[in-house]
């Protein structure tokens, strides 16, 4: 008998504690910063055109082969205003199929793509699977608003003490823009 | 006709009903949900009656208890539809015990003056009938509650003979 | 409700179905705000916060839920028998339905005031278990029928004890008339004399309404709903009024015969809206007392419950009855009933507390065990 | 006529849908009113062929796979896989990684067993709370993963060789508040259930299985540590640096589901002490992946068993490699599976009510043993 007292009591001093729960759409609770959602293309504001090459190193490396990537010669590069010979000209990212392993992130030599790391890479849903198919410009409205920033901005130069690479990989994720 | 006549006349026809379909249905649980309806009904007639106690009691023991247990049995035994005739040998004296218990009744119920005034009637109280049951007629009815007993002791009996088998 | 309906137009068949209509609209309200209660209750048991969203504190869910239950399809399987399926949920909620009649909840509202009030709850309470059988069986279900089985060993087991509280009760009363027994509470309410009673009382109520931990019948983990699983809709939402108004006219019933109802502590004729309060209040706690062993408890297994029943339950009110007799035929002094009942009260628990723990000590031959067990049911 | 009367078996089929089978398991009880007389177990609804996908894909991708493997313990998982790895390449994991590991496999390990307190809760019958109380634990562990790691569940943060990145700031202070709270979670869930008497009566000598029996059947973990046999891959065959830490292993007495249970809530705090003790040891800096790790993982060709104490049990993952950047064959030994075998033997006999509780004590993950 005194074991179920010792349960009721128990459930008593619960009751008192304060509810751990949330009310989820008016009240969001914070996300770490490294949160991972879904990948992202990050957009260069310098030279005004995404990081990415299109060079499919990530389509690649894909352990679901989520992604679709095409590559094009860089129409400014000849107008001199870009540095980058290639440029991305499609890419199409299925959410419905990636697992959000990182890897992309990690095998990109231009940190070019980074997990979303905001609210709006986790509150997908959709009527359609085929809704979740990404096209380029999509990836990168994001950025492009500048609600996410590559992580080597995000720091600034004086933090940039570069670890190894493979370190690094979680950090180049991570930098939500200011709101 | 009086309301409360009417009452008496729907409650027959449910108890009628619930009868009949105790005796013809062919599922043996729909026979004792039948066997139910019809001992509702009767608990209501009692009611009506203004034999509140005798009613209440037949809801109790009846409706409650043992109507739950037949059905509880079936449902262990879960015989369902019986497809073949009932029927055996002793169909005759079967007949003729019905037909003498329904003679009994029907002379019972003829024979009997019942009063014609209703507008008087002396229910009788639960302290009358507990004084009656447990005072002056205290033995015949601890006999009378012997009998369960020894249906009880019979029945774990029986129950333990086929477990020996 | 009887001065607010007086006799109407001095018809009885019309008064009669007013009152029935009456308790059928206190009862939805009734239900409807359970419900919610139970919801935030456990939401907060739990450190969640419940229901939030349908109006004010999320006071409207109970509504919302109800409109929903009506709204939706009722569905048959084919193979139910339809008759039993479809009536069954009407069984179940007629004979609770019908205690509402005789529960006073002051001295001047309640829809009857029979002299045999006790007798009356006690005798209808116990058709309800027809109907849970007729769901059972009905459904054709094997989970369903699962279920009934339980439900109908259990019911029928945990009336008796319950009977067995209530005359208890009724015997130091010495009536059957539910206002009586409230009033003569004025001083000392029943739960002094008669704590075993009051005890044994919840836990057969408990068993009665298939709540937690006796949900054996109903439990979500093992039968998945039992007699209630092959219900949708309006007929489901005939189960659910059914065990919340049950939940609240037991609780009710309990106020009034174990804490004096809406009598004690305030003399023998508090004003009519300190009655209410009371019975309020009283009813409350019982109900939340309720809520709370639901949040808490896990749910025994039928067998348990069953010897629970047989070997503890029942011996010890028959033993608290005859003491009650001995203490009333020879007029000793009240005192005793206390001493008497609270002894066994605790003696009771000890002793199962002592055997749960001793029978978990003791080391068993499992195998043996469960042969044994194979063998008995073979009837070998 | 008579034999018409008779009681008969029926069959009750318990999933793939039914709330207390954990996933879709599926169990075909053979009943004699509340007896079982027979269980017949199916699984493979949820199989994905996550062996032959792990053939597919090189060592890096194979780590995402592990997670999905076992979802409830993901970080055994991995660090079952990784140390294969690592074995067959022979790679050197600094003393750092080695730390982070065992705190997340540690922590890891509290959170599954949380999530076992509140389902097995809700099997024996509490509605709800025991199942919050746990959830609001392992929701904790699952935060400070997201943290860490970036996500909630499939974290991927084992790399051959060590860890995909450095752990986030202040590690070691959020570690150590995060295990004050889970004492208290702990004591919550000790409270409500372990001397609930009606608990006790549920759980007690049920499903019960000899020592004997259960090393005969090959389980492991908690369902062979409560028969009494103090088995744990963690001290009798020491990997990564479990060696240097001091902890006890729990064992029970009878071997039912109540010893089930309670040797879970002690390993529950015997990982607490682990992770403090590992706090306490762990370099405060220091690389956490070897100097020259391959962009392109290439092992040499071979074969490795590695087991690891998953919350289960023994995890284990076989690697045969013939050269190249992914395994020639990738198989991973189940605890679940292994110990799902046992259920029949266990449940026979008991009641209908029991089988769940059984079913519950071995404690499944059904996307590990279907794979």
């Amino acid at each position: 008998m005194l074991g179920v007292l010792r349960s009721m009591l128990t459930t008593l001093s619960t009751t008192m504690r304060r509810p751990v729960t949330r009310q989820y759409p008016e009240s969001h609770r914070p996300i770490p910063e490294r949160e991972r959602a879904f990948p992202l293309l990050l957009w260069d504001h310098g030279v005004d055109e995404p990081y990415c090459t299109g060079c499919q190193a990530c389509e690649r490396a894909c352990p679901c082969k989520c992604m679709t990537v095409t590559m094009k010669d860089n129409p400014r590069q000849a107008e001199g205003t870009s540095k980058r010979r290639k440029i991305v000209d499609t890419f199409w990212i299925d959410y419905g199929r990636c697992m959000r392993c990182n890897i992309c992130v990690e095998v990109c030599n231009f940190d070019a793509i980074a997990m979303n790391n905001t609210w709006t890479g986790i509150e997908l849903s959709a009527y359609d699977r085929h809704d979740l198919v990404m096209d380029l410009d999509e990836l990168l409205a994001l950025s492009r608003a500048g609600g996410i920033v590559p992580w080597a901005e995000y720091v600034g130069e004086e933090n940039q003490k570069l670890p190894p690479r493979a370190v690094q990989a979680a950090r180049t994720l991570a930098g939500r823009g200011p709101a | 006709m009086s309301v409360e006549q009417w009452v008496f006349y729907v409650l027959a026809a449910i108890a009628v009903g619930g009868a009949a379909v105790t005796v013809f249905a062919r599922d043996i649980v729909r026979a004792a949900l039948g066997l139910i309806v019809a001992l509702l009904m009767t608990a209501g007639v009692f009611v009506l009656l203004s034999a509140e106690v005798i009613g209440l009691v037949q809801l109790l023991v009846y409706g409650g208890a043992v109507a739950i247990l037949i059905l509880f049995a079936l449902m262990i035994t879960r015989a369902r539809e019986v497809t073949y005739r009932l029927d055996g040998p002793q169909k005759p004296l079967a007949l003729l015990a019905g037909a003498t218990l329904a003679a009994a009744i029907g002379v019972a119920v003829v024979g009997t003056v019942f009063p014609t005034n209703t507008d008087h009637i002396n229910p009788v109280g639960f302290v009358e009938m507990s004084t009656a049951l447990f005072q002056t007629y205290a033995v015949p009815f601890e006999v009378a509650s012997l009998v369960l007993l020894v249906a009880l002791v019979g029945a774990i009996i029986i129950a333990r003979q086929e477990e020996r088998q | 409700m009887m001065p607010v309906l007086g006799y109407w137009f001095g018809i009885a068949w019309l008064d009669a179905i007013l009152r029935l209509a009456v308790i059928a609209g206190v009862m939805t309200v009734v239900v409807i705000f359970l419900t919610y209660a139970e919801r935030k209750v456990i939401a907060r048991v739990q450190q969640r916060l419940g229901p939030t969203r349908t109006g004010p504190a999320g006071l409207l869910q109970g509504v919302a839920d109800a409109l929903k239950l009506v709204l939706k399809e009722d569905l048959r399987p084919t193979t139910a028998d339809r008759w039993v399926f479809e009536l069954a949920p009407f069984m179940v909620f007629v004979p609770v339905f019908l205690t509402f009649v005789a529960v006073p909840f002051t001295r001047d509202l309640g829809v009857r005031f029979l002299s045999l009030g006790l007798f009356y709850i006690v005798a209808v309470s116990s058709l309800n278990i027809v109907g849970f059988i007729m769901a059972g069986w009905g459904s054709d279900n094997k989970y369903a029928l699962l279920g009934g089985v339980r439900a109908a060993a259990q019911m029928i087991s945990y009336e008796v004890p319950l009977v067995l509280t209530v005359l208890g009760v009724a015997m130091v009363a010495s009536s059957l008339d539910i206002r009586v027994i409230t009033e003569r509470q004025d001083v000392v309410p029943y739960i002094v004399w008669q704590p075993l009673a009051f005890v044994v009382f919840i836990i057969a109520g408990l068993a009665e309404m298939n709540r937690t931990p006796f949900d054996i019948p109903v439990a979500e983990s093992e039968v998945v709903g039992g007699p209630t699983v092959e219900y949708s809709g309006i007929r489901w939402s005939f189960f659910q009024l059914a065990e919340y108004s049950s939940l609240f006219v037991l609780s009710a019933l309990g106020a009034d015969l174990f804490l004096g109802g809406y009598i004690w502590p305030f003399g023998s004729n508090p004003p009519g809206w300190l009655q209410l309060i009371l019975i309020l209040v009283k009813t409350s706690f019982m109900i939340l007392m309720i809520f709370w062993v639901r949040a808490t408890f896990p749910r025994l297994r039928i067998d348990q419950l069953m010897s629970y029943c047989w070997k503890v339950l029942i011996p010890v009110t028959v033993a608290q009855l005859f003491f009650n007799g001995l203490v009333l035929v020879y007029r000793w002094p009240d005192i005793l009933l206390l001493v008497f009942s609270g002894a066994l009260l605790v003696g009771a628990t000890a002793a199962t507390a002592v055997a749960v723990r001793r029978a978990a000590r003791r080391p068993r031959d499992a195998q043996a065990v469960r042969d044994r067990r194979l063998q008995y049911a073979r009837g070998a | 006529m008579v034999a018409d009367f008779d009681t008969i078996d029926i069959n009750i089929n318990v999933g793939p849908q039914h709330p207390s089978t954990h996933g879709v398991f599926r169990m075909v009880l053979t009943v004699d009113g509340e007896l079982v007389r027979d269980l017949d177990a199916v699984v493979g609804y949820l199989h994905r062929g996550a062996e032959k996908l792990l053939e597919n894909q090189d060592y890096r991708q194979g780590i995402g796979i592990q997670d999905r493997t076992e979802y409830l313990a993901q970080f055994p998982a991995e660090q079952s896989y990784v140390m294969a790895a690592e074995k067959l390449g022979g790679f050197v994991v600094p003393e750092r990684a080695e730390y982070v590991r065992v705190i997340c496999v540690e922590l890891n390990r509290i959170a599954s067993h949380f999530m076992f307190m509140g389902a097995y809760g809700t099997d024996v019958g509490v509605f709800g709370t025991s199942f919050i109380y746990g959830f609001r634990e392992r929701e904790r562990v699952y935060r400070f993963f997201e943290e860490l790691t970036g996500e909630r569940m499939m974290y991927s943060y084992f790399r051959v060789g060590g860890l995909a990145w450095e752990v986030m700031d202040g590690f070691e202070e959020k570690a150590r508040a995060l295990l004050q709270e889970l004492k208290r979670g702990i004591n919550d869930i000790n409270g409500l259930l372990t001397r609930n008497e009606i608990f006790i009566a549920r759980t007690r000598h049920v499903g019960e299985i000899s020592a004997e029996r259960a090393i005969e059947y090959g389980l492991s973990g908690p369902v062979l540590r409560s028969t009494g046999v103090r088995w744990d891959v963690r001290k009798d065959e020491p990997y990564s640096v479990y060696d240097r830490f001091d902890f006890d292993v729990p064992v029970g007495e009878f071997g039912d589901c109540y010893d089930r249970y309670m040797v879970r809530l002690e390993e529950m705090r015997q990982a607490v002490r682990i992770v403090e003790q590992a706090l306490d040891q762990m370099p405060k800096s220091g690389p956490i992946m070897p100097e020259k790790m391959p962009r392109m993982l290439r092992l040499p060709a071979g074969e490795v068993y590695v087991p690891v104490e998953s919350a289960r049990g023994e995890y284990g993952v076989y690697l045969v490699s013939r050269g190249g950047n992914h395994p020639w064959r990738c198989r991973v030994k189940s605890p679940c599976f292994t110990n799902l075998q046992a259920l029949r033997e266990m449940t026979v006999g008991e009641y209908v009510a029991d089988s769940v509780v059984i079913l519950g004590s071995i404690d499944l993950v059904l996307s590990e043993v279907d794979r």
